[in-house]
């Protein structure tokens, strides 16, 4: 009985309304979330894992060693390794390929690199049609090249979490 | 590393031993080689070594040592093995007075720094080095046993006790 | 009562003729042996009732070691006498080789008779060319003498005396490292079993014994052995070669009754240098842990006395440091030296010498970490007694030693980064 | 050490154990694992490397396991805090100076350091200075060197030193600075020297080869036999993707123990070589093209039955002693099915007099080669032939055997032996001597005169507990081949030694079986008589015949020849007509007989390149298309159970009916030409393995004489020479060889150069060129 009157008289007031229009009300004025994609950027962890790159030293020598740790761990097996010795008798790869549609973005290639040269940079800008889903070495090294800046300020900033 | 107390040898004789070295050196290896039981004649590779680098001016070359080993029917591993082991062997050249300063404890303690520091004054070079006139060269060793001449050092075979800087020059100016 | 039995000749004339020493009253005893052939087991029985202990630094009884070979089993045997004195601070058998050779070459003719061996090999450190001409002479008079050689003495023994010199390498002294040293090997030693006194030399049935040990046979035989054991006193006896280094006055050879007193044993070497104290003392070569002086100066110098202070009588060897000595760098120099003269083959010495010594170095310059100590606390057990030979015992001894007593020093060089004194 | 057993405890366990037994043997039988470095079952014991320090009750200090001695009563722990103290203690050490490379480290992932260091390693490091680098030192195409990562456990010293016989390296410097390495840049040259990198507990010495190519865990393992001498090594290929990555040995007490020759370790390479044959070709019009199986198969067949023109014995089957059972059963069914009897497998054999064993084998059990007290050689270096064998021969030698040799070539041994060289003529005289020693008066040996050393051998061979009297490959390819065997078995029998013969190939002791010789055709005459039908299984006629020039001839006669080939070569091109691709070893299955007569069966592993099929599936679909009953085989099992089922239970045997009064066909005047075949040259896959051909052991055709014959002839070292042998001739460099007699020429067999030229031993003419 009491409840049929309450309800009766909220519904009267049009209580739930206000009530509505209170939550609406402050969203009108407080800060905007919605983000303008692609003129606006979410922000981002150092720790995005989003698409393959190879790292260099800096005097342009190829990081990655041909452990073959990262082709071991992915649990996708997305990766494909093949190495041999170079003419100056160290050991590197031949062939480093990672098949995108494989690949769950896991980023365990990047904790079992010994030597940090795989890693997951923040770009994820990309598409792939099935007849180019691998992705090769030089393609890696040139992302890696390109953005270097960005992969070692994030790698550094991870880096006593690590 | 016991290779069950079997001695070395190579399987083949070198056939041409009259070749090697001088019939001195020959004479004085052999010497050596008949104070060990029959088929043993590595035993004398210490002293063959020993004779070799001494006729040699002081140091042993890669040539010597396998010519040793062929005289010895040795491996010349074996040879290589025993030459870079013991420290009286010389594998690069030294001067015509080879000056070994005894640094261990005791000498230390009676002041062998000062000895090694004039000698380096004196002849502009240190541990492991030749005058340029090839006539000096110095070499850290350990104790030489004569610890009650401490500080004290080894020239060639003579051992020189109870040294100051003094003594040193005396001593170094009284050489060839 | 000093030099009684290796130097009992210091001071006669030329000792080291053979003409001299047998107007002396040398090879005596040999003849007296080999014309009543003297039965093995007897002489056995005797150098175990002089108790005589190993001199060359294990102290193991001579006479038990020789009991050990079968005199009349088929087959060669060997005599080999160790004079390839390395350890640092030990100077005594530079001494016995020099003055006193056909002592040493006597001895080794009896100790042969009482073995059976036919071959007998004088292991002599490279270093010491005019003390191996001296013994290579005496040798060739024994010879010539009929003294060695076939048919010694018209007794029907037979024994041949060689030397061996070393190169340079400090383990050789091990008596294994110095069986493959003459076999012409890197002087590695071998792990036992099998004891030398089974397979030894040329895989034959070998007794390794020191030069002083050696040395001292014909006199022990000549008074008997009650006489050598009443010298000393109880589990030492008879009397022992003392090297004495270090900053004292009158540092040398001194040849005194076991048990003596260490500040007796000071004041024969002429006391303190500059009348500084005693500041620490290494009382058995520098493989012994050291004794800080005071303590040192209460202690008699014998097996079960320097044993009981933590450290160990070895060789005789006894360096005396004053206070104007760094004991860090004291340390330092002593590991260099075990680094510089591992053999190599097993593990925690190859490796154990090198890391002892770095850790050393840079606490004595000045770049140490509290922690260093700990690790040095923690290393050394891992070292001694998992080697073959007792290298990495002697490595690990002296750090012990030092941190044991002089551990205040080793805070201070940290803390401060230069030297206490 | 006595038989007595005793009982002692390991972690509270009682285990039996032989009185002296080391402890470390104890416990691994007992399944208790104690870890390792320097201990090598096969090696002698160094206790260097102290990880295998274990505590013994009333033993206050740790104990090395491996160099104690176990006594009745002891009680051993393994794993008591004193024993894991003193091993974690060890392992720290050993891991101060060991690079942290792991990831570029060949040994990653079956290393025993990794393994080790997982149970008792610390996981902080606190050695802080700098690590220990060692200059590596180029010791050969086979073995790759990082001695920074070795722990100096010698047991690659002691290898070389105590199983290859060879020292090559050694461990130099001391201290910290001890060095395993030839001191000297010089490469290791022993046949067995692949076996250090198994040694090898790090990744200190690695096969060059398969350097940074896999890794462990990407690699499938697989059984197989070796396919080159006749010891039938047992191995593991690893492969890879299908891909034969390295091959390593597996061990069999009986057969290989646990180590493997070069060649059957490295030889894997030629499989995928450039002149892989990968698809069937048919020569049209003078030219090869590549077809379809089906129109190979087809006009193989079409070829040979027109061959045949309905006469059987117009064809004939050459196939190599490396080809299976299944293989050389096949092909003989298929001959047989056309009405021949025309196979043989004797490719390098030049006498085929008969009273020669049909079934020739070694006479023994591997294993009994090793106790044996006295032992005759007669034209073998099984050092190259059978390196094996050979290995087993030096352990008789070592256990104080008397070996003689009587070749025609001094040998570089690596144990003391006797050998007696001579000219091929003289070996025989050698041998009757040794008759004659033995009071034999029959034929030949009426007509020697025993020297003392004759006699002394002689008396050695009646005397010794165990004796045997062993040919080998040279024996056999002597022009007076069956003499040999005559005088050899009259030896044996009077002194009551073994006959043995030392194969040279896989499978010659199961060709040997299947061919049955005396029934079946004989290479020579094959050849002197030319078939118009030839099938050849897996040879190249110019390099595994005993007489290319006369095989040149035959082919070139035929109207038409089949060849299974794995590869491609000159001279396959010149005499076929149809090459069919054939699955090489490890893509195979099939059956060896080894020398002993064991049987060994394997499963092919690898992918066959391109085309290639195994053999026995070739033959059995030619046998179909020929419409031949008795093809119908599902797999190679099926065949191996009919080869069993036909030669019910047959064993090899060494039953000599030799009249040693024969002619002898060697002269014994003139130069003589001996033709042995090199170590690395024996069958087509090894002469196609890179590493290999790059080792000291590569020959180039060339004439060796000593200096005295060289003078004679008017020749010099670098020199050219003409060597003529019946209508052949090749101009050949000159190589001063005091291993030769005087008067003899070496020129070896199976090499290119000397395919123009007859028998590789007879008679030849040398000139100045």
């Amino acid at each position: 009985m009491l409840k049929t009157m309450r309800d009766y008289i909220k519904s009267l007031f049009l209580l739930e309304l206000f009530k509505g229009m209170k939550l609406t009300g402050y969203y009108l004025f407080t800060k905007e979330f919605t983000v303008q994609y692609p003129e606006e950027r979410a922000p981002m962890s150092p720790r995005f894992r989003g698409l393959h790159a190879q790292r260099r030293y800096e005097n342009g020598e190829e990081r990655c060693i041909a452990c073959k740790l990262c082709e071991a761990v992915c649990p996708a097996q997305a990766i494909t390794i093949e190495a041999e010795p170079r003419e100056d008798g160290s050991r590197r790869t031949t062939r480093y390929d990672i098949d995108l549609f494989k690949c769950i973005f896991c980023g365990y290639c990047q904790e079992s690199c010994p030597v940090d040269a795989i890693v997951e940079t923040r770009v994820y800008e990309y598409t792939r049609d099935p007849s180019n889903r691998v992705i090769d070495k030089e393609e890696l090294l040139k992302i890696g090249d390109k953005y270097e800046a960005q992969i070692s300020a994030d790698i550094a900033a991870q880096a006593k979490h690590r | 590393m016991g290779f069950k107390s079997q001695p070395m040898t190579n399987v083949v004789e070198t056939p041409d031993k009259g070749s090697l070295f001088t019939p001195e050196i020959r004479a004085r290896i052999d010497k050596w080689i008949v104070k060990y039981p029959e088929g043993w004649q590595q035993s004398a590779v210490m002293p063959a070594l020993r004779i070799v680098q001494e006729e040699n001016g002081g140091w042993l070359t890669t040539e010597l040592m396998d010519d040793v080993a062929a005289y010895l029917d040795m491996p010349a591993i074996a040879v290589y093995e025993v030459a870079t082991f013991y420290s009286m062997y010389e594998l690069k050249p030294v001067g015509r007075h080879k000056i070994c300063v005894c640094t261990n404890v005791s000498c230390m303690i009676n002041g062998s720094d000062g000895i090694r520091g004039h000698l380096e004054k004196k002849l502009g070079i240190t541990f492991g080095q030749v005058t340029e006139d090839g006539k000096f060269s110095m070499k850290e060793v350990e104790c030489l046993g004569a610890c009650g001449g401490a500080p004290m050092m080894q020239i060639g075979k003579e051992y020189y006790e109870n040294l100051t800087p003094d003594e040193v020059d005396r001593i170094l100016d009284g050489l060839e | 009562m000093a030099n009684e039995v290796c130097l009992r000749f210091l001071g006669k004339e030329t000792p080291w003729k053979l003409k001299n020493y047998q107007s002396y009253g040398g090879y005596e005893v040999l003849k007296k042996i080999l014309s009543e052939k003297t039965p093995p087991a007897q002489i056995i029985e005797e150098m175990k009732t002089s108790n005589l202990r190993g001199r060359g630094g294990a102290g193991f009884p001579t006479g038990v070691k020789w009991g050990f070979i079968n005199r009349d089993a088929p087959g060669k045997k060997y005599l080999v006498c160790n004079s390839d004195e390395g350890e640092p601070g030990t100077f005594k058998d530079r001494d016995i080789l020099r003055y006193n050779p056909h002592q040493l070459v006597e001895g080794m003719i009896i100790a042969a008779y009482v073995i059976g061996a036919n071959l007998g090999y004088n292991y002599i450190r490279g270093e010491f060319w005019n003390e191996y001409r001296r013994f290579q002479d005496a040798i060739d008079e024994a010879r010539e003498a009929g003294l060695l050689g076939e048919n010694i003495l018209g007794s029907g023994f037979d024994f041949e005396l060689h030397c061996h010199l070393g190169a340079g390498a400090y383990v050789c002294g091990e008596e294994t490292a110095l069986l493959e040293s003459i076999e012409g090997k890197k002087g590695q030693p071998r792990f036992k079993p099998p004891f030398p006194a089974m397979v030894g030399l040329y895989g034959e049935p070998t007794i390794i014994n020191n030069t002083e040990s050696l040395a001292s046979v014909p006199v022990i035989l000549e008074k008997g052995g009650e006489w050598f054991k009443n010298l000393g006193v109880e589990n030492s006896g008879g009397t022992k070669l003392f090297s004495i280094s270090g900053n004292i006055n009158n540092p040398g050879v001194f040849e005194v009754p076991m048990g003596i007193k260490f500040s007796e044993l000071l004041e024969m070497a002429g006391g303190m240098k500059d009348g500084r104290p005693c500041k620490a003392v290494i009382p058995g070569g520098s493989s012994a842990p050291v004794i800080p002086g005071a303590r040192m100066l209460d202690l008699t110098m014998d097996y079960d006395c320097i044993q009981k202070a933590g450290s160990m009588l070895g060789s005789g060897a006894v360096i005396v440091m004053d206070d104007r000595q760094c004991m860090v760098k004291v340390l330092e120099r002593m590991s260099y030296f075990y680094y510089e003269e591992s053999c190599g083959q097993c593990t925690p010495c190859r490796e154990g010498t090198g890391w002892l010594y770095r850790v050393v170095s840079r606490i004595e310059n000045g770049e140490g970490r509290m922690e260093d100590l700990d690790l040095l606390d923690d290393i050394t057990p891992k070292i001694s007694g998992r080697t073959i030979c007792a290298l990495g015992d002697a490595a690990a001894g002296p750090v012990q030693g030092m941190l044991r007593h002089f551990r205040d020093e080793f805070e201070y060089h940290i803390t401060h980064k230069k030297c206490m004194v | 050490m006595s038989e007595q057993l005793v009982t002692i405890e390991i972690d509270g366990r009682e285990v039996k154990a032989k009185a002296g037994a080391m402890l470390i043997d104890v416990a691994d039988e007992a399944g208790i694992h104690i870890p390792r470095f320097c201990y090598h079952k096969k090696l002698s014991v160094s206790a260097n490397c102290r990880m295998c320090l274990v505590e013994v009750e009333k033993v206050p200090r740790p104990l090395p396991a491996c160099a104690t001695p176990v006594n009745d009563g002891m009680k051993v722990k393994t794993q008591s805090p004193l024993a894991v103290t003193a091993q974690q203690g060890t392992m720290e050490f050993l891991l101060i100076n060991h690079p942290l490379d792991c990831p570029i480290c060949d040994q990653g992932g079956e290393c025993e350091l990794q393994d080790v260091a997982v149970g008792y390693g610390s996981d902080v490091c606190r050695y802080v200075e700098g690590k220990r680098v060692v200059a590596d030192k180029n010791i050969g195409p086979l073995v790759a060197t990082d001695l920074t990562r070795c722990i100096q456990c010698t047991r690659c010293v002691r290898f070389g030193a105590e199983i290859a016989g060879v020292r090559e390296l050694g461990a130099t410097g001391r201290g910290e600075h001890m060095q395993i390495g030839t001191y000297i840049e010089k490469s290791v040259d022993s046949e067995l020297s692949g076996n250090i990198i198994d040694v090898c507990p790090v990744g200190s010495l690695t096969s060059k080869p398969f350097r940074f190519r896999a890794r462990a865990w990407e690699l499938v393992q697989r059984d197989a036999v070796a396919p080159h001498d006749s010891m039938g090594s047992n191995v593991h290929l690893h492969l890879r993707n299908g891909e034969i990555m390295r091959v390593v040995p597996k061990e069999n007490e009986a057969v290989n123990e646990c180590w493997l020759s070069d060649r059957d370790r490295y030889s894997y390479q030629g499989i995928y070589s450039e002149d892989r044959l990968t698809k069937p070709l048919v020569k049209k019009d003078g030219e090869w093209q590549e077809v379809d199986w089906k129109e190979a198969l087809e006009a193989a067949a079409n070829g040979l039955k027109a061959a045949a023109g309905g006469d059987g014995d117009q064809l004939a089957a050459l196939v190599s002693p490396n080809s299976t059972q299944e293989e050389i059963w096949l092909a003989k069914k298929l001959l047989q099915g056309m009405g021949s009897d025309n196979i043989d497998y004797r490719l390098r054999q030049g006498d085929f007099r008969p009273g020669q064993p049909d079934r020739p084998w070694l006479g023994m059990a591997i294993a009994e080669l090793e106790e044996l007290d006295a032992v005759l050689i007669i034209g073998a270096n099984p050092r190259q032939d059978q390196p094996l064998l050979g290995h087993r021969l030096r352990k008789a030698a070592m256990k104080g055997a008397t070996i003689t040799y009587i070749n025609p070539l001094q040998l570089v041994l690596n144990y003391r032996s006797s050998q007696w060289v001579t000219t091929p003529a003289g070996m025989l005289e050698e041998l009757a001597a040794v008759g004659k020693g033995l009071n034999l008066r029959r034929g030949i040996i009426a007509q020697t005169k025993a020297e003392d050393r004759h006699k002394a051998l002689a008396a050695s061979l009646k005397e010794a507990g165990k004796a045997a009297v062993l040919l080998g490959p040279m024996a056999l390819a002597h022009p007076d081949a069956s003499m040999i065997w005559g005088l050899a078995d009259a030896v044996a029998e009077s002194s009551g030694a073994t006959l043995g013969l030392l194969p040279e190939a896989a499978n010659s002791t199961g060709a040997g079986m299947i061919c049955e010789a005396e029934n079946n055709g004989k290479v020579r005459e094959l050849l002197e008589n030319p078939r118009k039908g030839y099938l050849l299984c897996n040879l190249e006629p110019s390099l595994d015949l005993h007489d290319p020039a006369l095989a040149g001839k035959a082919f070139d006669k035929a109207e038409f020849v089949v060849a299974l080939s794995a590869f491609r070569g000159d001279s396959l091109d010149a005499a076929a007509d149809v090459q069919l691709p054939l699955a090489t070893f490890g893509e195979t299955s099939g059956t060896f007989v080894n020398a002993a007569g064991d049987w060994q069966s394997f499963a092919g592993a690898a992918k066959p390149l391109g085309e290639a099929r195994p053999g026995w599936k070739i033959l059995r679909v030619l046998g179909n298309v020929l419409e031949i009953s008795g093809f119908d085989q599902d797999d190679c099992g099926q065949v191996l159970a009919e080869i069993e089922e036909s030669l019910a239970g047959r064993k090899p045997e060494n039953k000599v009916k030799v009249d040693v009064n024969e002619e002898r066909w060697m002269p014994a005047e003139g130069m003589a030409r001996i033709g042995d075949v090199p170590i690395y040259a024996a069958d087509p896959l090894v002469r196609r393995a890179s590493a290999l051909q790059e080792t000291v052991h590569h020959v180039e055709a060339a004439v060796r004489i000593n200096a005295e014959t060289a003078k004679g002839l008017g020749l010099e070292e670098g020199g050219q020479a003409l060597v003529s042998q019946g209508d052949g001739q090749a101009t050949l460099p000159v190589v001063i060889d005091e291993t030769v007699p005087a008067n003899c020429a070496r020129v070896q067999s199976a090499l290119a150069g000397t395919e123009k030229l007859g028998a590789a031993f007879g008679a030849v003419t040398l000139t100045k060129a």
